[in-house]
């Protein structure tokens, strides 16, 4: 069902008027004078949102959410929870909760203590901490835990404790970094269901740094791509897969073919081996000259049944348990193409045409960026 | 962004600084004030290491004069005092910290039979008398017929010095991760190599702290000194020794000295590591 | 090295064996010297002879019980007011030292090179009636109508408590120092202020060093005379004044070793006590 | 006492050589001193030819005794040849009773007969046959003359109010009884039982009520210089220093008595008695004695010096502190040596000053 | 290529005769009284193999390599390193490199002597240091990070230090625990291919705890799922995926549709609802009684072009990048169907018949344990 309510969020375009609960501007952070982690970031997160970041190792995805946890300063710009500045206000002022990328837990207290203890910061006593840490425990799996002490426990199991901690309090805005990072698929998608239940039934707000692209794209209503400190490009998952903006974008997002060419008319993209590939004139985007036009590997069929086509050699089978992976060698550049496992034996064939539909086709800036 | 609605939003800003700022330094304020109380009287000293009295005592100010930092050993017997003193205290804290810090690694490291007598046995020092740690200890070297001097007051100043050391190290390694011991290992370094590129840095603190507390017990200790001391003269018992008459200044000046030395070659260390750091860079 | 790793679990006791022996050979033994000695009666001029004299030991505990008392209460203020008057510094220091940390123990140390006798009469003159803090303190109406701070108990405690400060305050920065301030940060973000970060997270964690700093406060204070003997008045004697002067003035030699071993039970009480209050983890490691 | 031990027999003065080197113990600061030597010793040496080993190591009767007990005890050697100790304690007359030191050898110190007639014959050592002083001092009262009128006698120090909590009294045992039964009208040569409860009791009283500052060691000094203390039971040759910087100081024998007490030299059992008594000659020539005086300023023992330090330093001979008058001199007594070592007394003394 | 090279190599049996790199004989793990981490393993791993662990947090995977690297000892059992049984060894005498699950990197050393850490203490000097360190630093991205302390790296760029560390050293056994956990996909993809060609290169045996079943399939030559402590199969990944022993396993790699019934015949297996399932005859391996038929959802067509057949009302649809998801009710139970998105708007059917191949179905005992 969480699913199913995500989809719809996600496919509504975000409505004026609604509150913002998180709003970065301008917000810039330096660590001593050479390393710029956060360079002029600015993003709105509405209340009861779930936004995502994303982005990869090292872009100030955690710095990002140190700033707005109130644990780092920024250098440059401001951040507002809700309507107020927050700049100075130390984080237990802030309605915000954490999961550390790195636990944090307390080592000299045991599992429920752990979990417990921003309700008893809060002055919640007895019987409702245990009600209520244990309905967290057992939602993460850890019943049975609560006398352990964090060295106690595995990797994933700490992780959880993390997460059990932050998510107890029901915050206004829940800052998520990597939280199911260490977890097993499984769980990971058991976790997520959860983690949309929660965010439904309470209206906490969002915001979850994953390296997990599936992981935001079935999450998040929007997500902001990072890199090297600044937003690529912020919109709703199906937007960002779909349309993405840049190269960097395009190829961060899962695999994508970007084929180098010209624009040569309305809907025409030229490639570089004189291939015409057809769009969308809305994917054009008013651009001109040199682009280059990409394609989802999965958006490919093999044959000629689709308008745009391309022929060439196979050079890579790979089995990846739900589909198999085939890379072609084309006159316009390697192609790689998804094709669904739907029964055994489907990888043995050895495809030459391959085809897919203007509408799958986007286009990007230049190929820059992107592998 | 309008002029009005920034300065809106940097009033509550301001007063959170100015807040955080106060608390800030709150904690330094009374940092400054906790040393000022534990030099005020290295100050005092300091001061009538310059006075010139008329009598033998050096109790009111009288005259200003360098004399006694000129003559700093114009006293008899100072000179080998304080030599002796800081050879002692330099001995015993560098030995009692090694031997210490062993004891803490067994204590906090392993699981064994005699762990909690050991633990009892390390409080037990600190809890004898000084003054009949001090006459035992003689009866003991008596017994073996050991020569009165050096060799014993550094014996004494250990075994007291290691409780300390133990105690201190050990709040260290409590606190330790295991993990880090455990890497090194993997990394193909052996239980020494370990001990020296993982541990040792890491519990550095410590073994820095347990040498200091150790070498001011040391060079300030009278009492299992006096006894165990033969006929040699360490600088405790020089000043001790000396109240009947009245301290010299230059007992003054000696203490001052190893205050100001001590200091500014710890200051030194510092820039130089500083500058270190700046130029590698 | 290997032959370590093959027999691990003979590491304790290697490491254990060169410190245990020195304490052994030249702690031990001597203690047992001093408990047969304790057990002697006679005196100086005709001689002391073992004969199980267990009343030192009553004698001991009946006659100074005062002075007992007085020591353990001396010894457990000045511990909590050095406890409290460090642990600022010590946070300061592992916090905001930066790489001035060193210096600043080494300040915290440096005024006990200074031989004790000096450092007492340069208090002395600080505190003298005729100084300018009891002066000021007169005005201020803060001092009672004997009007002095030496030779009060006052004076007694607040010298052990300033004579003992770096015992305090070097294990308290030792283990605050290795706190990892991530937590810190966790504990704000889950609505903890500042001060109940510090409750609740640092001061537990820095446990292991304010117990090793107490205990390294409050064990030699309770058997400390030096303060007291210049410090303090006619009346606020410990029980190492009194032991003191069984050895010395008395040549008592069976009374100050049955005194001293009382002692030294009574604090090894109060230390399991303690151990078991605060958890042996934290002692025991 | 028991007899001294196999080790010291083949020691004693039979052999009427000089060692090569005199090992001796004093207090800190207790020979004259010149730059960083010490002339008295140097002329020694060059004189005779024995080196000597000079420690400072004794700061207190009781603490040396007990440092060097264990081997005196054992029989064994303390490595020295003087040692030097005060004889209003209880240690003088425990070395000889326990046969811990040497007789002198009488016939090397012919210097002996300068000795002035009041030390000839102390109760613990009829005829000086094992000790010789080396230095003495008054016990007397001192008081600071800006803050408080003369106190002449022990009664004011103990009960006057304008002094309360600024009195300040010795822990010495043998010095502030003397002086306090001296005041009592008891003989302090002659402790009983009553007049020591006495002395106690007034001292209890004075304690109880706050007039006592505290029992001092030698830090009274400190207290007195600097005007916390405005009378106390005070050493001659201390309020002699003090003077020098502080004029206000003033000192004198209670109207009722004082006390004398004497450092004696004693040869501990081992010593070399030849040249330790060589030394002891050496010192009691009035030149050399006058120029031990002029540097350490307490009250020489020694006929003569007074003659010879006019020569020296003729303001110090008239200094009445260091060369104290026949009045002076005949106002003073010293405590029963018996006291010393009644152990009942002795306990109810400490109880008194650690209470 | 180095994709290619594992297709091969899982595809192949494993031989005889190769040699046995790291065994483990009934090997168990306490902690206290309570807790089994690890109970009675016995598993080889074949010289330069690329062997990965695979199971829930908590199932005693990093307990099981700590045994291997010799950080704890097991209560029971015995483990080899080649010949030799290294009961009482030293983590230093075994040529076993870790990559530890929570980095343990040094915190006083830069990420230049972390790295050179091992070397240094084999007794390689000066520039070799230099020119090894800096070689691996590139290879995980870290170029320039050399002289910042761990304190100052982002989570993922932690990762990488730690995993540098590990491989600068080319032991014989590397043992991995989640080492890519805290990558983003397309670097993880990147540092897989990386890690298959050093083992290919330098003949390395890898153990591989990971959560990633996906990396697990592409990048092992066999596979060892754990569940609490235990073992539950252990095969080359296809076996694994395609004939999963136990409902456990089955549910464990990715989803699966598990439709309880009885065995009805030579190949058949009667579902609850009647419906009779064709299933390959080997799949049943002896079975008889109650059992439960499985598929996995990519596996399944919408319509009935193949030989099992089930029709079902849609619950739910999501969308997930690459493939739409749609989960029906049939009267046999809830089945997922994974369809891929091969061209925008295929996820706006709203399928009412399914159908998949008896060879794409399996059996598994029962379904207790498989949520
Ligand atoms: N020191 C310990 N004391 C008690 N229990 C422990 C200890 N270490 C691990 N455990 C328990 O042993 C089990 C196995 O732990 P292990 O770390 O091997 O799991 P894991 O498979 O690595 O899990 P994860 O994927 O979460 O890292 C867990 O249930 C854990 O709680
Ligand atoms: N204390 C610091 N000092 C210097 N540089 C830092 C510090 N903290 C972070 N950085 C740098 O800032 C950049 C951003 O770090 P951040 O932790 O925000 O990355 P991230 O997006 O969370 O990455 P990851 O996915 O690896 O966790 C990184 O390049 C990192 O090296
Ligand atoms: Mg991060
Ligand atoms: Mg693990």
């Amino acid at each position: 069902m969480a699913v199913e309510s995500r989809v719809e969020t996600a496919l509504e375009a975000p409505e004026a008027g609604r509150t913002v609960d998180v709003r970065l501007e301008h917000v810039t952070k330096r660590f001593g004078d050479e390393v710029v982690a956060v360079d002029d970031v600015s993003l709105e997160i509405e209340r009861g949102s779930f936004f995502a970041l994303l982005g990869p190792s090292g872009c100030g995805k955690t710095t990002t959410l140190r700033m707005i946890g109130g644990f780092e300063e920024p250098n440059e710009g401001a951040i507002y929870l809700g309507e107020e500045p927050v700049t100075g206000t130390p984080p237990y002022k802030r309605d915000v909760n954490t999961v550390f990328q790195s636990y944090a837990l307390f080592p000299h207290l045991t599992t429920f203590e752990n979990v417990a203890f921003g309700l008893r910061r809060r002055g919640v006593r007895g019987n409702d901490v245990r009600g209520r840490v244990e309905e967290i425990l057992r939602i993460v799996g850890l019943a049975g835990f609560e006398k352990r002490k964090p060295r106690q426990l595995s990797g994933g199991q700490q992780q959880r404790v993390a997460l059990a901690r932050a998510l107890v309090n029901r915050p206004r805005v829940l800052l998520l970094d990597e939280p199911l990072g260490a977890l097993d698929l499984k769980f990971r998608k058991q976790m997520q269901l959860e983690l949309k239940a929660i965010q439904h039934d309470l209206g906490i707000t969002f915001v979850h740094v994953t390296h997990d692209q599936e992981e935001a794209m079935v999450m998040a209503d929007r997500i902001a791509i990072m890199n090297q400190g600044r937003i690529e490009q912020l919109g709703a998952p199906s937007d960002l897969y779909e349309r993405p903006q840049t190269a960097f974008v395009a190829g961060f997002l899962g695999i994508s073919n970007l084929l180098p060419g010209t624009i040569s008319g309305r809907g025409t993209v030229r490639l570089d081996d004189g291939t015409d590939v057809r769009v969308s004139p809305q994917a054009l985007d008013g651009r001109t000259g040199r682009v280059a036009a990409g394609v989802r590997p999965e958006k490919i069929r093999l044959g000629h049944g689709e308008e745009n086509r391309l022929t060439g050699r196979l050079l890579e089978t790979a089995y990846v348990g739900v589909a198999t992976q085939y890379v072609l060698e084309t006159t316009a550049g390697k192609v790689s193409v998804y094709v669904q496992n739907s029964e055994p034996g489907a990888r043995e064939q050895a495809p030459r045409e391959i085809s897919w539909s203007p509408d799958s086709t986007f286009v990007v800036d230049s190929t820059e960026g992107a592998e | 962004m309008s002029a009005v609605a920034t300065a809106a939003r940097q009033r509550p800003r301001v007063g959170a600084r100015a807040w955080a700022f106060t608390r800030h330094h709150a904690l330094t304020v009374y940092s400054a004030l906790f040393f000022l109380y534990l030099l005020l009287p290295i100050a005092v000293v300091m001061v009538f290491s310059f006075n010139n009295p008329s009598g033998r005592t050096n109790y009111t100010w009288e005259r200003f004069t360098w004399d006694n930092w000129i003559h700093w050993d114009d006293v008899p017997g100072i000179r080998s005092a304080i030599v002796l003193s800081l050879e002692i205290a330099l001995l015993a804290s560098v030995v009692a910290t090694v031997l210490g810090m062993l004891i803490a690694l067994a204590l906090v490291r392993y699981g064994f039979r005699g762990r909690g007598t050991t633990n009892l046995l390390i409080f037990l020092p600190l809890s004898t008398p000084e003054i009949v740690l001090g006459a035992s200890l003689v009866t003991l070297f008596l017994n073996f017929n050991v020569v009165f001097g050096f060799w014993t007051i550094l014996i004494a100043h250990i075994m007291f010095c290691i409780s300390f050391a133990v105690v201190t190290i050990k709040a260290r390694l409590i606190g330790f991760d295991r993990h880090l011991e455990e890497a090194a290992m993997d990394l193909g370094a052996n239980e020494w190599a370990t001990f020296r590129k993982v541990t040792l840095p890491l519990i550095a603190p410590a073994i820095f702290a347990s040498l200091l507390l150790c070498f001011s017990i040391s060079v300030d200790d009278f009492v299992v000194t006096y006894f165990n001391s033969g006929n040699e003269v360490t600088f405790p018992l020089f000043v001790w020794g000396s109240a009947r008459v009245g301290a010299p200044p230059q007992v003054n000046v000696i203490g001052t000295a190893i205050f100001v030395v001590a200091l500014g070659a710890m200051l030194i260390n510092i820039l130089l590591q500083t500058r270190r750091s700046k130029g590698a860079e | 090295m290997g032959f370590l790793h093959r027999h691990r679990g003979l590491t304790p006791y290697l490491l254990l064996a060169p410190g245990i022996a020195w304490l052994a050979l030249f702690f031990l033994v001597p203690l047992g010297f001093l408990a047969y000695q304790s057990l002697e009666s006679g005196s100086i001029d005709f001689g002391y002879a073992f004969n199980w004299a267990w009343g030192n030991y009553w004698d001991a505990i009946h006659n100074y019980r005062r002075q007992f008392i007085r020591s353990f209460e001396y010894a457990g203020i000045a511990t909590v007011l050095a406890l409290v008057i460090s642990y600022p510094v010590a946070y300061f220091i592992a916090f905001r030292g930066g790489r001035w940390k060193n210096l600043l123990l080494l300040c915290i140390v440096a005024p006990f090179f200074v031989t004790y006798l000096i450092r007492t009469l340069a208090w002395g003159t600080i505190l003298s009636d005729n100084g300018f803090v009891v002066r000021t303190l007169h005005d201020l109406h803060l001092l009672g109508s004997d009007g002095r701070l030496l030779a009060t108990s006052t004076a007694v405690v607040a010298g052990i408590t300033y004579n003992f400060l770096p015992f305090m305050a070097l294990p308290l920065y030792v283990s605050l120092e290795q706190i990892d301030s991530r937590l810190i940060e966790a504990a704000e973000d889950l609505y903890a202020s500042k001060l109940q970060a510090f409750l609740r997270v640092t001061l537990p964690l820095s446990l292991p060093g304010v117990v090793a700093g107490t205990l390294l406060t409050f064990i030699p204070a309770a058997g400390d005379f030096v303060n007291a003997q210049l410090l303090g008045g006619t009346k606020q004697h410990m029980i190492g004044n009194v032991i003191q002067a069984k050895y010395l003035e008395l040549i008592d030699y069976p009374a100050a070793a049955a005194m001293s071993f009382v002692l030294m039970a009574v604090i090894l009480i109060l230390v399991l006590a303690y151990a078991r209050a605060v958890g042996t983890e934290q002692l025991t490691g | 006492g028991g007899g001294g031990s196999d080790a010291s027999e083949g020691t004693t003065s039979v052999e009427r050589k000089l060692a090569k080197t005199l090992r001796m113990s004093n207090w800190t600061l207790y020979i004259d001193v010149k730059g960083k030597r010490h002339p008295t010793l140097e002329q020694f040496e060059k004189k005779t030819g024995v080196h000597v080993k000079y420690t400072e190591d004794i700061d207190g009767n009781a603490s040396f005794f007990g440092k060097i007990q264990p081997q005196l005890q054992r029989g064994q050697s303390v490595d020295r040849d003087i040692i030097v100790m005060t004889d209003n304690s209880r240690y003088p007359s425990l070395l000889i009773d326990k046969g811990w030191v040497e007789k002198l050898d009488k016939s090397a110190i012919p210097n002996m007969k300068n000795l002035i007639a009041q030390q000839r014959h102390p109760a613990w050592d009829e005829d000086r046959d094992y000790s010789l002083p080396w230095q003495s001092g008054i016990t007397g009262i001192g008081y600071n003359a800006k803050l408080t009128d003369p106190v002449k006698s022990i009664d004011d120090l103990l009960t006057d109010p304008k002094l309360k909590g600024k009195v300040g009294v010795l822990d010495d045992y043998s010095g502030t009884l003397t002086l306090v039964m001296l005041a009592n009208g008891d003989d302090p040569g002659k402790v009983t039982d009553a007049s020591f409860d006495r002395a106690i009791k007034k001292l209890q009283k004075a304690s109880d009520s706050g007039q006592i500052r505290r029992f001092y060691g030698n830090s009274y000094k400190e207290d007195f210089a600097k005007g916390d203390l405005a009378a106390t039971i005070a050493w001659s040759g201390d309020v002699a220093q003090l003077q020098f910087s502080n004029k206000n100081l003033q000192w004198d024998v209670p109207t009722e008595g004082g006390e004398i007490w004497t450092d004696n030299m004693f040869i501990p059992k081992g010593g070399n008695v030849y040249t330790a008594s060589t030394f002891m000659n050496f010192v009691y020539d009035p030149k050399v004695a006058a120029q031990i005086e002029a540097y350490i300023q307490y009250i020489c023992p020694v006929d003569g010096a007074k003659a010879a330090m006019l020569k020296l330093d003729p303001s110090l001979s008239k200094n009445r502190l260091i060369f104290p008058t026949k009045q002076m001199l005949d106002n003073v007594t010293s405590l029963d040596a018996k006291a010393f070592n009644n152990e009942k007394y002795l306990t109810t003394w400490n109880n008194l000053i650690s209470a």
